[in-house]
């Protein structure tokens, strides 16, 4: 399926549905990748496929390259390519993907499924250790590691990005999880001025 | 918070997941009178000791199992679920 | 000032009660055997030898009186269930409560001043409906309020909330209160020994002995004792204990928490619970606010504490009353509740002939521990199950007569 | 004024003065003072009244652990005013007083207390009347009940909570602490260490020890970057596999530490005597904290009770303060005179052995301490340090699996802990010798670094030094009471001699008889004199008795600092900006948002019925993206449906559309939808918005047993749903630019379509909940505002309205549709809903078959039926409303509501199953108790052939 002449409208753009919601910056930011390419297989037959277009597949919970995408392996047959700065190639695969027979996978709709969250800032760490419970020490959590875990109470894919951590999580809670990052955001600001 | 090791996550604070309850045999649904049908469903895995039983990861919808001491809480081990079928 | 309080200022000794005799030597055999020194089977003892002359009974406890579910209960009392057999059985509950503190000379200080379960969903009005309409139906105090109506009952109450935690309407259950439980225990096991009822302390059951279908004697760490009829009422034991006389019932065991702040002056009236929040509170007579809320989210036969349920029922308590932010905790402990399919107990015959059970407490045992006791007793006394338990027979599970009180209990034991 | 001079007052800046106010005087002390410390500094000794006889009380430990010491703050009750800095302006005021601290109502208790023995309120206050407790007594005892007020005003205060993680967590920074922390961060370990007073040192920081010890311990701690130093922390539990909360002010450190080394020091024991809780009668720590940390002098003249060192040390203490020290009374048999009694000596205070203080007494209204007794005679002064003994703080120790023991050779309580990742150290370890203390930490780090997993060479702990066995107090109730054990609940002596002549010998049991131990300071000064009293009284030894359970928290934590703060979960369909600016009415559905209809509240009802005729006579537009939304895909696809759903899916053709109804093993209705079958391999299922995440939960579930070939993709977010309903859905439709033809030959009821609509991918499903014409299209949601824009301008010339959460209520009940979770419960069959055509005969498996079947067998009782209340009735139902069958109640009424395309009120609801029949009457009660008569009709009230939704 195409888009053909019709626009993606996504949570934080004009008439999306956090329209309104600001997202948080200064010692904490959070800014919205959710429009970046992004693309992911699921299900029987993803990982062989993948393989045989030359993908190399990283463990699972680790991440991969391959050729400026990064290559999330959230499952035995759950692969998510992030292409924030490499949409051609993504376009490539997703094009290889529409045309080539079963068995192939299937779409796994992360792109409309999940939001896509970038938490940066000199206050990081804090505001990471008040969104989620999980030991993120850089000797504990490395920068190919995925946390498949909870951040602000939901259900999340989190890992590093060269900034900060990334954040990818069910696409109809945009709204709330902006308004939990800003609190707790606040709240460490308050705690230490 | 209580820690629970998931065999494709590792250790997670056990709030990160659901409990679906101690393996139960599946008798043949055809093949059982009644009156056992009902002990079937209504039975309930509760000896002091350790039970094998269905965890799901929230987060990443894994499915595994757990080997637990119901009156110490202790975990003994955590594996997935084609580990059982091999033992059985 | 009452005459009883002259008595002991004028007396120069402290005047001994001896409400708790210390634990007799085990003779052979009893007419009656009750397992479990809790409310239950200390009332059903009561009942035994003050209504049915039956006074060889020994209660063997294997700890200390009185200290399983009954010191760890939050002490609800209230009638406002789902099906017709419950409330109707609840109810005579209540009514005795009523009587209780006469009943055993002893203030087991019933308060009944009204539960307010709050709903944040229009399904849980609903279901607030269907309680009430039945409620009203069996002769209970229990009725529908709106915003209004919960803002008159309890004005303290956060009403602010937008969205999916605003209070839509509650439930007002005239006829809950709460009493002080171990008062409860004592006043029956005060009463129940001052007529010969024998109460065994530190006195574990560890086997049965039986042959056909009779269960001949039990088995203690304190020696064999025969017996004509037996009764189980462990509470969370009661899984275990039924299974070593080889009979299996339909319980699973989870922990139930609950917590208590320190002494305030007394601010909260009535009972308030909220179904969504899975929280209530109620202020004790010592001004402490006791909140609990439901079940931990797997089987567990462990009395610890957690801090996530600790802060889970702080959540709930802040988000209904915001100054609350401020008042600090004393204590939090957890009792082992015994769950069945149903969420209703388990009373009246077993498979064996002269084996009786009293189970499946689940979370809302306290409150039916004088009706339990008065209403088990009579089964024991006259050998045959009496209409008001008969719906709560262990065949249900076979006969799919369930009695579906799922929901019922929601945040409110 | 009773300042020192610098530089005793550790904690105070005297360049900064700060005044407040206690009872309404007003009163000055230092940053860094606590209330208690800045009042006494001023003379003010007297903190509160106590629980029961309203009798002055003031500072007993200074640690902050008793109710002796709790003031009223206006927004925080009960706060310790031993711990709690005072603040400029701050309005202090007394507890649990009658009138005012200095003169309290209720102090007259005191004299009645002989005629409120233990327990008396079991025994009075019932009668006259059945209803006198709860009419009149209660009432009485909740006015007296409680200590401080809750400000029902108070302003919200912001909390937060972190989570924190380490290798090893060291709680208390005394000397053990210190020493431990340091050698197991020396070592590499990433250490925490906390200690909930603001400095580091503990005793070091107060007691008589050579300032050297803690100088050079300091000086090592501060070249550790891998030591996290948390002062002004309170450890305050410890939980299941080391998770530990933390608290630092009004923030909460969830903290998981993989080892843990507990440092948590010892708790000073009071001594029993007749007026022993008079103010001015302290434990020596609390008069060496108030020296060294506050520059406070404790008192003019003192008597010393010193039964081990510390106790001269504090006689040291005081001279040097300036205090004269009348006499030191050492109830211990003459022994050899150490160092510490030399010096006393030599600075000519009076030592008298093999005595002890026998009886107090307090200056008028006992107010103060005037003087006491000792060996029949009289010593006048104004303060008593004591210092007979030492608990170990027991409370994390046992939360972490300690067991309590007493060892009689030593009179001590001990603590052993079971192997694993909880270590002692210190005087909680047994050690009193600052010397045994300091090298018992690195000890501890020892053991807990090998089990790191560092090469750490782990010492045999050496048994410390101090085998002299301790001091123990007899005690022997006074004939005239007032010997307090328990200061929080006033509990004398005899109260637990009686408790246990009652029959409460267990000493759970005579803790819940006379709540000895259950007050603020839960039992730190109570417990060992408790056991030992329950121990005598009971001819049983101290071991036997112990100690009641350690329950959480160890100090009381507001619920502020439990509860945090979270934001309250929302979800928003992609459409959600559109319903705003179409001045939707959105209200909460489980954590959505979703239109109840469009337009102003205060003609919602008005609203409400345009709607519904909307799609009766044109064509109107819902929002269903909360629809579940589930993708099953892989070779088994249909094999996993056909299990879990009562139809038949398997053989179910591509393109067609098939209702779905789910049960559980018990055989009752769970869920439904629709299962749209894309391709051979792929299915599209619809599930309700409620029930979606608990189907998807238990279809990865079964498959979990199962194994089938399948994939399980929640869809719920990523694509939404548009519902085109009503006569003129297809006109719309056709309006739209597509590469489907939406005729009704091509593309038939109960089918499905992939294509594009307005430039979007869409999957058009032709089903019915309105009972219209309506084609369902979903669309992935980044592209749904277009949909929605589009079809909103092509329905136009139609009139096309979008219509809310209402309208489809009452759309669906004149369909006769059911709402799973309404028109059902838990316990619901597919037959009690006279859903026997929604189940496959021919099926041999699905979930909940085997039970229906039996259930079947066992007999139906009741049935879902249609009611109509004639237009016009005077009373009608509402929901839940009963429904009699002589006069027993056998169903209820599940969904009601007034259609205005039938003109009357229709319901559904469950009969007895005798009275299913069309025609048949049922009794239906109405909320105000009137009964009504109602015939059964058919489900389908509105349009029974289904013409108008297969047109």
């Amino acid at each position: 399926m195409t888009a053909g002449a019709a626009t993606h409208i996504y949570p934080f753009v004009p008439g999306g549905a956090a329209d309104g919601t600001k997202l948080i910056s200064g010692a904490v930011v959070l800014s919205d990748l959710t429009g970046k390419p992004c693309f992911g297989l699921k299900g029987g037959g993803s990982a062989a496929w993948l393989a045989a277009q030359g993908v190399p597949l990283p463990a699972v919970n680790r991440i991969g390259d391959h050729r400026g995408m990064r290559v999330l392996r959230l499952g035995n047959e759950d692969i998510l390519f992030l292409a924030e700065n490499a949409g051609e190639t993504l376009a490539q695969i997703k094009a290889a993907w529409l045309t080539a027979v079963a068995p192939k996978g299937y779409s796994s709709w992360r792109e409309e499924g999940w939001a896509w969250m970038r938490l940066s800032g000199p206050r990081l760490v804090e505001a990471m250790s008040g969104l989620c419970a999980l030991d993120l020490r850089p000797q504990k959590f490395g920068v190919d590691d995925i946390a498949q875990t909870r951040v602000g109470h939901i259900e999340a894919v989190a890992f590093r990005s060269p900034t900060g951590f990334d954040i990818l999580f069910d696409i109809t809670a945009s709204a709330y999880f902006a308004r939990a990052v800003a609190a707790v955001a606040g709240h460490q600001h308050r705690g230490h001025p | 918070m209580k820690l629970l090791t998931c065999p494709m996550n590792g250790p997670r604070n056990i709030d990160e997941f659901q409990s679906f309850g101690p393996v139960r045999a599946r008798p043949d649904p055809n093949g059982t009178a009644d009156r056992e049908w009902s002990r079937h469903l209504f039975r309930a895995e509760n000896r002091k000791g350790i039970v094998v039983e269905w965890w799901r990861h929230v987060p990443s919808n894994y499915f595994f199992l757990a080997e637990r001491d119901l009156v110490s809480n202790e975990i003994i081990r955590t594996f997935d679920a084609s580990q059982l079928r091999e033992r059985a | 000032m009452p005459l009883r309080l002259l008595k002991y200022g004028l007396s120069r000794d402290y005047p001994v009660s001896g409400d708790i005799p210390a634990t007799p030597e085990l003779k052979p055999a009893y007419d009656v055997v009750i397992i479990g020194g809790g409310g239950h089977g200390l009332a059903c003892a009561h009942h035994l030898a003050k209504y049915h002359g039956i006074k060889s009974v020994a209660v063997l406890e294997k700890g200390y009186l009185a200290g399983g579910n009954t010191a760890r209960n939050t002490t609800t009392i209230r009638s406002n269930y789902i099906t017709p057999e419950g409330i109707a059985f609840y109810k005579e509950g209540v009514e005795l409560f009523e009587r209780l503190s006469q009943e055993l000379d002893f203030n087991v200080m019933f308060s009944q001043r009204g539960q307010l379960t709050l709903a944040h969903t229009e399904a849980t009005m609903r279901s607030f409906h269907m309680r009430a309409e039945m409620g009203k139906h069996m002769g209970t105090r229990t009725e529908v309020v709106d915003q209004k109506g919960v803002e008159e009952l309890c004005p303290l109450l956060n009403m602010d909330y937008g969205g999916p935690l605003e209070i839509l309407g509650g439930l007002w259950h005239a006829d809950g209160g709460t009493a002080r439980h171990d008062a409860v225990a004592w006043g029956y096991a005060a009463q129940a020994s001052r007529r010969g009822v024998e109460i065994h302390q530190r006195t574990e059951v560890q086997g049965f002995e039986v042959v056909g279908d009779r269960v001949q004697a039990v088995k203690t760490n304190r020696g064999r004792v025969a017996c004509g009829q037996v009764l189980i009422a462990t509470g969370g034991m009661n899984y275990d204990v039924a299974l070593m006389a080889g009979v299996e019932l339909p319980i699973r065991c989870y922990p139930l928490q609950a917590m208590v702040t320190q002494p305030l002056k007394p601010w909260l009236h009535t009972l308030v619970s909220s179904v969504s929040l899975h929280t209530y509170l109620v202020q004790s007579s010592r001004g402490e606010v006791v909140i609990g809320g439901g079940s931990d989210p797997y089987q567990l036969y462990s009395t610890r504490s957690t801090l996530d349920m600790k802060e889970h029922l702080a959540e709930g308590a802040v988000h209904l009353f915001p100054f609350l932010q401020g008042v600090r905790l004393l204590r939090q402990w957890a009792g082992i509740t015994d769950m069945t399919p149903d969420y209703s107990p388990i009373m009246g015959a077993s498979p064996l002939a002269n084996l009786w059970l009293d189970c499946g407490w689940g979370t809302w045992g306290f409150k039916a521990t004088p009706v339990a006791g008065k209403r088990m007793a009579q089964t024991i006394a006259e050998g045959r199950v009496p209409d008001i338990l008969k719906p709560f027979a262990l065949e249900r599970f076979e006969t799919f007569r369930l009695l579906n009180e799922m929901g019922a209990t929601a945040a409110s034991h | 004024m009773n300042r020192l001079p610098a530089p005793l007052g550790s904690r105070i800046d005297r360049s900064r003065p700060i005044r407040f106010s206690f009872e309404g005087k007003s009163f000055e002390g230092y940053e860094g003072d606590s209330i208690a410390s800045a009042l006494a500094a001023s003379g003010q000794w007297v903190l509160s009244r106590s629980f029961k006889y309203h009798r002055p009380r003031g500072i007993l430990s200074m640690t902050g652990a008793d109710a002796n010491a709790l003031v009223q703050l206006p927004s925080e009750p009960n706060t310790a005013a031993e711990r709690t800095p005072i603040s400029e302006g701050l309005r202090v005021c007394a507890q649990n007083v009658n009138g005012s601290l200095e003169r309290d109502r209720d102090a007259v208790m005191d004299r009645f207390g002989r005629f409120l023995p233990v327990g008396f309120y079991y025994r009075t206050f019932m009668g006259p009347r059945r209803d006198s407790w709860l009419k009149f007594w209660e009432p009485m005892i909740r006015r007296k009940a409680g200590l401080g007020v809750v400000d029902t005003k108070a302003p919200h205060r912001h909390f937060d909570k972190t989570n924190l993680h380490c290798d090893l967590l060291v709680v208390g920074a005394g000397p053990a602490g210190l020493s431990a922390a340091i050698a197991a961060a020396e070592a590499g370990a990433d250490v925490i260490l906390c200690d909930e007073n603001p400095e580091i040192g503990g005793s070091l920081s107060y007691g008589r020890y050579d300032p050297a010890v803690l100088f050079g311990l300091t000086s090592r701690l501060e070249a550790l970057p891998n030591l996290r130093l948390l002062t002004g922390t309170v450890c305050n539990g410890w939980y299941e596999d080391n998770w530990l909360p933390l608290i630092e002010g009004d923030r909460l450190h969830r903290t998981r530490a993989r080892e843990v080394i507990l440092a948590t020091g010892a708790i000073e024991q009071p001594a029993v005597f007749r007026n022993n809780d008079l103010p001015g009668i302290m434990l020596s720590g609390a008069a060496q904290r108030l020296i060294r940390h506050y520059g406070v002098r404790p008192g003019q003249s003192a008597v010393v009770l010193a039964a081990n060192d510390d106790g001269y040390r504090t006689a040291l203490d005081l001279l040097d303060a300036g205090v004269s020290v009348v006499e030191l009374v050492d109830p211990r048999s003459a022994g050899e005179a150490g160092p510490l009694e030399a010096e006393l000596r030599g600075r000519s205070v009076a030592i008298r052995k093999d005595a002890t203080i026998e009886v107090a007494e307090g200056r008028a209204g006992n107010r103060h301490l005037a003087r006491v007794r000792i060996g029949g005679s009289w010593i006048a002064c104004d303060l008593l340090t004591v210092s007979i003994g030492q608990t170990p703080a027991w409370q994390l120790p046992c939360q972490a699996g300690g067991k309590v023991g007493y060892d009689a050779g030593t009179q001590m309580m001990t603590i052993t802990l079971p192997q694993g990742p909880v270590h002692l150290a210190g005087a909680v370890a047994g050690t009193d010798e600052l010397q045994d203390a300091i090298a018992s930490g690195p000890r501890a780090a020892a053991t807990a670094l090998s089990r790191l997993g560092h090469a750490a060479t782990v010492e045999p702990p050496v048994t410390p030094k101090a085998a002299r066995p301790r001091y123990v107090q007899k005690i022997v109730a006074d004939p005239k009471g007032r010997d307090f054990v328990d200061f929080d609940e006033d509990l004398q002596v005899k109260d637990l001699q009686n408790a246990t002549k009652d029959g409460y010998r267990e000493i759970e049991l005579v803790k819940r008889f006379t709540t000895v131990g259950m007050g603020p300071s839960q039992g730190r000064h109570s417990a060992l004199a408790t056991a030992r009293i329950v121990a005598e009284a009971t001819g049983r030894t101290v071991g036997e008795i112990g100690i009641t359970t350690a329950r959480p928290p160890v100090g009381p934590e507001t619920l502020g600092v439990l509860a945090g703060h979270q934001e309250v979960l929302e979800r928003r369909t992609a459409l959600h900006a559109r319903h705003i600016a179409l001045n939707a009415a959105m209200k909460p559905v489980g954590a959505w948002w979703r239109p109840y209809y469009y337009g102003d509240a205060n003609s919602a009802q008005e609203a409400i019925r345009e709607e519904i005729l909307a799609v009766r006579q044109g064509v109107g537009l819902l929002d269903v993206s909360t629809l579940g939304k589930l993708e099953i895909r892989g070779p088994d696809a249909g094999e996993f449906l056909d299990r879990l759903y009562t139809m038949a899916h398997a053989n179910q053709p591509v393109g067609r559309v098939r209702y779905c109804l789910m049960l559980n093993e018990m055989g009752s209705v769970i869920d439904d939808g629709v299962a749209y079958r894309i391709a051979e391999d792929q299915f599209y299922v619809t599930a309700t918005t409620g029930a979606v995440a608990r189907v998807y939960a238990d279809m990865l579930f079964w498959n979990a047993e199962w194994r089938l070939k399948v994939d399980v993709l929640n869809l719920t977010g990523a694509f939404s749903g548009l519902n085109v309903t009503g006569p003129k859905a297809r006109m719309v439709l056709q309006a739209l630019d597509s590469d489907i033809d939406f005729s009704r030959d091509a593309f038939p009821y109960l089918s499905g379509r992939d294509g594009m609509v307005a430039g979007v991918p869409v999957r058009v499903m032709r089903i019915g909940f309105t009972g219209e014409l309506s084609y369902e299209l979903h669309c992935p949601s980044s592209l749904a505002p277009s949909l929605w824009d589009a079809v909103m301008a092509a329905g136009r010339p139609h009139g096309l309205r979008p219509y809310g959460l209402e309208a489809s209520r009452i759309l669906r009940l004149e369909k006769g549709h059911i709402l799973i979770g309404q028109d059902t419960d838990a316990i619901t069959t597919p037959d009690e809903l006279g859903f026997g055509w929604a189940v496959s005969k021919k099926k041999p498996f699905f979930v909940g078959k085997r039970s229906i079947e039996m259930r079947a067998r066992l007999g139906q009782t009741r049935k879902l039926v249609g009611l109509k209340f004639p237009a016009g009735s005077r009373n009608i139902p509402g929901e839940s409303c009963l429904v009699l069958r002589g006069g027993a109640p056998v169903g209820q009424i599940t969904s009601i509501g007034y259609s205005p395309s039938l003109e009357a009120h229709i319901a559904l609801a469950y009969v007895h199953v005798d009275d299913q029949a069309e025609g048949s009457r049922v009794t239906v009660k109405c909320r105000d108790g009137e009964l009504l008569e109602a015939p059964v009709v058919a489900h389908a009230f509105f349009d029974p052939t289904n013409a108008r939704q297969e047109m």
